[in-house]
């Protein structure tokens, strides 16, 4: 079944600012949205607006035609957040913390173990995040998204501290979710899935 | 989606785990709770009248002290780590991870105190029958605050402000619970009836069980904005 | 047996002389049980390494 | 000389030679205690004032002794271990503050049974001999806290070192403060001007107390240091070596 | 490189800065201390001769709460935003940027609770000449316990642990100054002698001055690692 | 007047693990290092060993000959650490901030404010730093480097967060800085400065 994610007249202000007006864009199942735009532009707060953290000033998001705004809770087993913060207890491991968040939403029914064997944190799994290293933390935080059974990835600078492998890793994870009909909105810097169809929305020109 | 309860007892299992990880923070206000009662028959000296009157009063200010202290950190490492962000994001009803937040966090500070709280009794020189009491008003008593303490931990918990603000917060609710608790254990160490007082603590917890989790739930969406 | 009550003091005297005994056995046992089960640890650390090889 | 001081500070040397040396210390050691034990509980003559209570001074005293000496021990090995970088002295710290700490509880403990029939309380709330004592006590818990609450055994060997050095020059303040108002414990008897006041049937043993408890230290001291040793270097070639090496035999 | 004044002065200043930006911050050990100094009235009955009885030393065991809670955050935010790192990696020397925070500290914690300590001489209603004696003893005695505590703050910096292990490192440390500090008001109150114990409050200080800056420089640096 | 910088027989364990052994190379003025290594390899531990934040367990440093672990105070004022953190007070504005760290060690002459412009924070030079984005963050933290007159510039991971812009910024800065005789160290997973002759060190193999 193919769902739609419906934004428009999207805006927010900070302080005196405006960081963006009168966004609008559509994503269907199985389609991919790059956020794009220099620092400072807003990518962070529009994302954290979209999967509710915080509230636009104007604007209405709606899926499948329902406003999300008017009953968020419903909403929310749709949306998965990945940020700047791991999320994680760092005097857990990533297992524990993993496995705990399996009670919080939907699961995609992968094991928790197979995910981090994938992620490439056999070797860590008896560590707790803390003693992680900046590229482990964030590749343990992208399990959350790989266990989550939720239609909406909304991701923000995936690629941060990763090497080569580990950003080869973020781009076959979207395009898989993707390629299962889910829908992935990626704030970066970077280019990401080049060739494959992605639609764009820079903001802060 | 999983269910309710297996929502709500994993969240106080997860933060019984955190507990257990690192048992200083356990320790915190236990530590604090003996702490402040020990030190205050060093300050005013041995004279064993002055302290059997002030028993009850120190027992209870410390015990306040220690609940309120340890509340700045209920949310906070949360906050901190981006784990309040899943949690808010979560579909699970937040009031329900808020209680078993509190719950958690009761089990870690108010427990233990309960469970010290004979040791004041002794070295108080109150009379020893005066312990079951004393168990009980703690029990009752931190529970509240945990509950009401939740509240203020969750409306302050974006503010870098340190404790003072959530002291200002909780104490004007938690006072009735200190002049109640340390009332009763006084009257029952000089054999007074002292059942009033325990119903009060008792209706007040009722109280705060019913209402804290929605006010806590609500703050913490405003607060993490 | 009058020897053991020291006066009316026997209880107090005994267990002090209880304690220090408890003092310095448990001192001694304590010492020689860590370094028997350190030692036990490290070999089955060394002999698993060993083995890996 | 040096040479013989240099072999001990390596850890495979250190090792062999402390097993040679603990049985030397501790025979004696606890001969001794046996003698003064015994001579101070039956042989002694009882206390004017005091009468039989007085003996527990037999073991009371070395305990208190001990718990100061220990801490002592600890402070100097920590500060020698953190100005010269000697491995060596960071282990025998680790290796003193659960005994230290032991012997603290020990005297406390005794000193209060003893309280109860002297003073006719267990406890004296703000009495500075027995704040200073229970002092002595915390500082002992915090560095055996602090030492568990860090991983890292290098960076915890120095944050003791420094925790411990910090705590040595609070007992001199500490002693200070037993002048400054009247205390119910007893002053001086042993070390004083004048020499000690005591009957010398009553010495005798308390001094071979004394000794035979420091010697008794020395060697659970060493068989602990041993332990450390071994922990610290378990990576090492010698320490695989050596564990294999028992498998054979 | 600029000169040793001139990175001392600049650490005092920042830490001002920071203070005024925050004034929570400021706030908080003094609101707590006012609310120990209030709560036990309310605790334990309004009767004047225990309140008279109690009064130096809840003053007391009230600023070093104040204090040994403010300890806990005292690098504690340096360590996080990692301009501690950067403070390491400054050619200025380590014991003099310590001396400077610590200095900090004490004006913006110690100083607050000097100032308002006259109110608690009201509050229990000791006699009003005994201020004096109260601001001095509590200055100096809060001086101390921002250097002592440093040391200890600067040692669990990086520990994530609470208060808990700082206080079980500071207090042995500061027992000494409770002691003294209450006895000196107390005497004072009962309009005895009390010199013997302003001098040792002030001997402290001085020993604490001369070698608390190294010890915690060398703590920051075991600490950071 | 050129200096050097010699690292022989480094290594560093972390719990049971050796993170690096026998790690060697040479650097002189005028040089940059490339440290590049999988996520987890120990950079950021090695840099942080570098400028003297952890000691190593074994190994010599030395400037032009000079044991610097004898004393490393004397070599303080020669590195200049930019980490994952921004080593700011988040309260403060980053104006603020540095001119806080100028008591702390020699300057290289700029103006405060000409170092914001020049990285593009004109704007938000009155937001503490705590509001500003994740880029603007890192941006402001680059300010520290340029103002410092320090010989090493050691570097963790400067691209993170940044824009296309940023990251030209970043790699013009450091050019400069090793133009004027200086050296720099960059832990990285992109490449930098291509075309140009650059030493690079690899770990974790
Ligand atoms: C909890 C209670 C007590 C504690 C913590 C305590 C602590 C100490 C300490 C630390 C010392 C060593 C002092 C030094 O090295 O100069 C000591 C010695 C001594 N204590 Fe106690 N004590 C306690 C109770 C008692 C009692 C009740 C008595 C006897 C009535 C007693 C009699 C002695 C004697 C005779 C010495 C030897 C003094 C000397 O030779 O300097 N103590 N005690
Ligand atoms: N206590 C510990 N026990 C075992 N391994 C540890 C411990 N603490 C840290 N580590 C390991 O040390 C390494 C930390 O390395 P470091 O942070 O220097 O990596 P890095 O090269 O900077 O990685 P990244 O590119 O992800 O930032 C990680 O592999 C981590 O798992
Ligand atoms: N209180 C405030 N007053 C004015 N501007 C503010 C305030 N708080 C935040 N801002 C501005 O809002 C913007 C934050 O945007 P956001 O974090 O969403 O940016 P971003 O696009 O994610 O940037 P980056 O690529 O650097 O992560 C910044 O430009 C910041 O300066
Ligand atoms: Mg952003
Ligand atoms: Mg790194």
């Amino acid at each position: 079944m193919t769902h739609k994610l419906k934004a428009e007249r999207l805006s927010l202000f900070r302080g005196e600012r405006c960081l963006f007006h009168s966004i609008d864009f559509a994503l269907e199942s199985g389609e991919l949205l790059l956020l794009r735009g220099p620092n400072g532009s807003g990518k962070t707060s529009l994302l954290r607006g979209l999967c509710g953290l915080l509230d636009f000033d104007d604007g209405i998001l709606s899926w499948d035609g329902e406003d999300i705004g008017r009953n968020r809770q419903d909403f929310r087993a749709r949306f998965a957040w990945y940020g700047h913060k791991t999320g994680f207890k760092s005097d857990l491991t990533a297992e524990e913390n993993l496995r705990f968040e399996r009670h919080l939403r939907a699961a995609s029914g992968r094991d928790i173990r197979e995910a981090i064997d994938r992620l490439g944190l056999t070797r860590q799994r008896q560590l707790p995040v803390r003693s992680l290293s900046a590229g482990q933390q964030r590749r343990a935080s992208l399990a959350r998204l790989l266990l989550s059974g939720v239609d909406v990835w909304v991701i923000d600078e995936p690629f941060t501290n990763l090497d080569a492998e580990g950003r080869g890793l973020v781009e076959s994870l979207v395009a898989e979710h993707v390629g299962r009909g889910g829908m992935a909105i990626v704030a970066t810097h970077h280019d990401m899935l080049d060739g494959q169809p992605v639609k764009t929305l820079e903001i802060g020109q | 989606m999983p269910g309710l309860a297996a929502g709500f007892l994993a969240m106080v299992q997860r933060d019984l785990l955190l507990v257990w990880r690192r048992p200083g923070d356990l320790l915190n206000p236990l530590v604090f709770f003996i702490m402040v009662c020990t030190l205050f028959p060093l300050a005013i000296g041995p004279d064993a009248e002055v302290l059997r009157d002030i028993g009850a009063g120190v027992t209870w200010v410390a015990a306040l002290l220690a609940m309120l202290l340890s509340l700045n950190t209920l949310f906070l490492s949360d906050f901190e780590d981006g784990s309040l962000d899943q949690l808010l994001l979560s579909p699970q009803p937040l009031p329900l991870l808020a209680l078993g937040k509190t719950l958690a966090h009761w089990m870690s500070t108010g427990l233990p105190l309960m469970v010290v709280s004979p040791m004041i009794v002794l070295t108080y020189k109150l009379p020893t029958d005066v312990v079951p009491v004393m168990m009980v008003t703690v029990a009752l008593g931190t529970a509240s605050l945990s509950l009401v303490g939740s509240i203020g931990a969750a409306l302050t918990v974006g503010l870098h402000r340190g404790s003072t603000l959530l002291s200002l917060l909780v104490l004007p609710l938690a006072m009735p619970l200190l002049i109640f608790g340390a009332r009763t254990v006084s009257l029952a160490a000089g054999d007074e009836p002292y059942f009033g007082g325990l119903n009060l603590l008792a209706a007040y917890l009722v109280g705060a069980l019913a209402l804290a989790p929605f006010a806590t739930a609500a703050a913490l969406r405003i607060s993490n904005e | 047996m009058t020897m053991f009550d020291m006066g009316d003091y026997g209880p107090y005297v005994w267990t002090c002389f209880g304690l220090g005994l408890a003092v310095l056995v448990f001192n001694e046992w304590q010492a020689r049980r860590r370094h028997k089960r350190l030692f036990r640890d490290v070999q089955v650390r060394v002999r698993a390494k060993e083995g890996e090889q | 000389m040096w040479t013989f001081f240099h072999k001990l500070g390596s850890p495979p040397h250190f090792y062999r030679l402390s097993l040679l040396f603990s049985p030397w210390l501790a025979i004696p050691g606890y001969l001794l205690i046996a003698w003064g034990t015994y001579t101070g509980l039956f042989v002694a003559p009882e206390d004017y004032q005091q009468r039989d209570a007085f003996r527990i001074i037999y073991i009371h005293v070395p305990a208190a002794y001990l718990a100061q000496m220990t801490y002592a021990i600890m402070a100097v090995a920590g500060a020698i271990g953190l100005i010269w970088r000697m491995k060596l002295a960071h282990a025998v710290a680790a290796a003193a503050a659960p005994i230290g700490a032991s012997f603290c509880i020990l005297m406390l403990v005794t000193g209060s049974i003893w309280g109860r029939p002297m003073w006719g309380t267990w406890w004296e709330w703000g009495d500075p001999r027995l704040m200073s004592a229970l002092i002595l006590l915390f500082l002992y818990f915090g560095l055996i806290a602090m030492r568990n609450a860090i991983s890292d055994t290098a960076k915890a060997d120095k944050a003791c070192a420094v925790l411990a050095m910090v705590g040595a020059l609070n007992i001199p303040i500490i002693r200070f403060s037993v002048d400054w108002w009247t205390s119910l414990h007893q002053g001086a008897t042993l070390i004083r001007r004048g020499g000690p006041a005591m009957d010398a049937d009553m010495l005798w043993p308390l001094l071979a107390n004394l000794l035979g408890f420091s010697l008794v230290l020395g060697a659970v001291l060493l068989r602990r240091i041993r332990t450390e040793v071994l922990y610290r270097e378990r990576r090492k070639r010698w320490v695989r070596d050596l564990v294999l090496g028992s498998e054979a035999a």
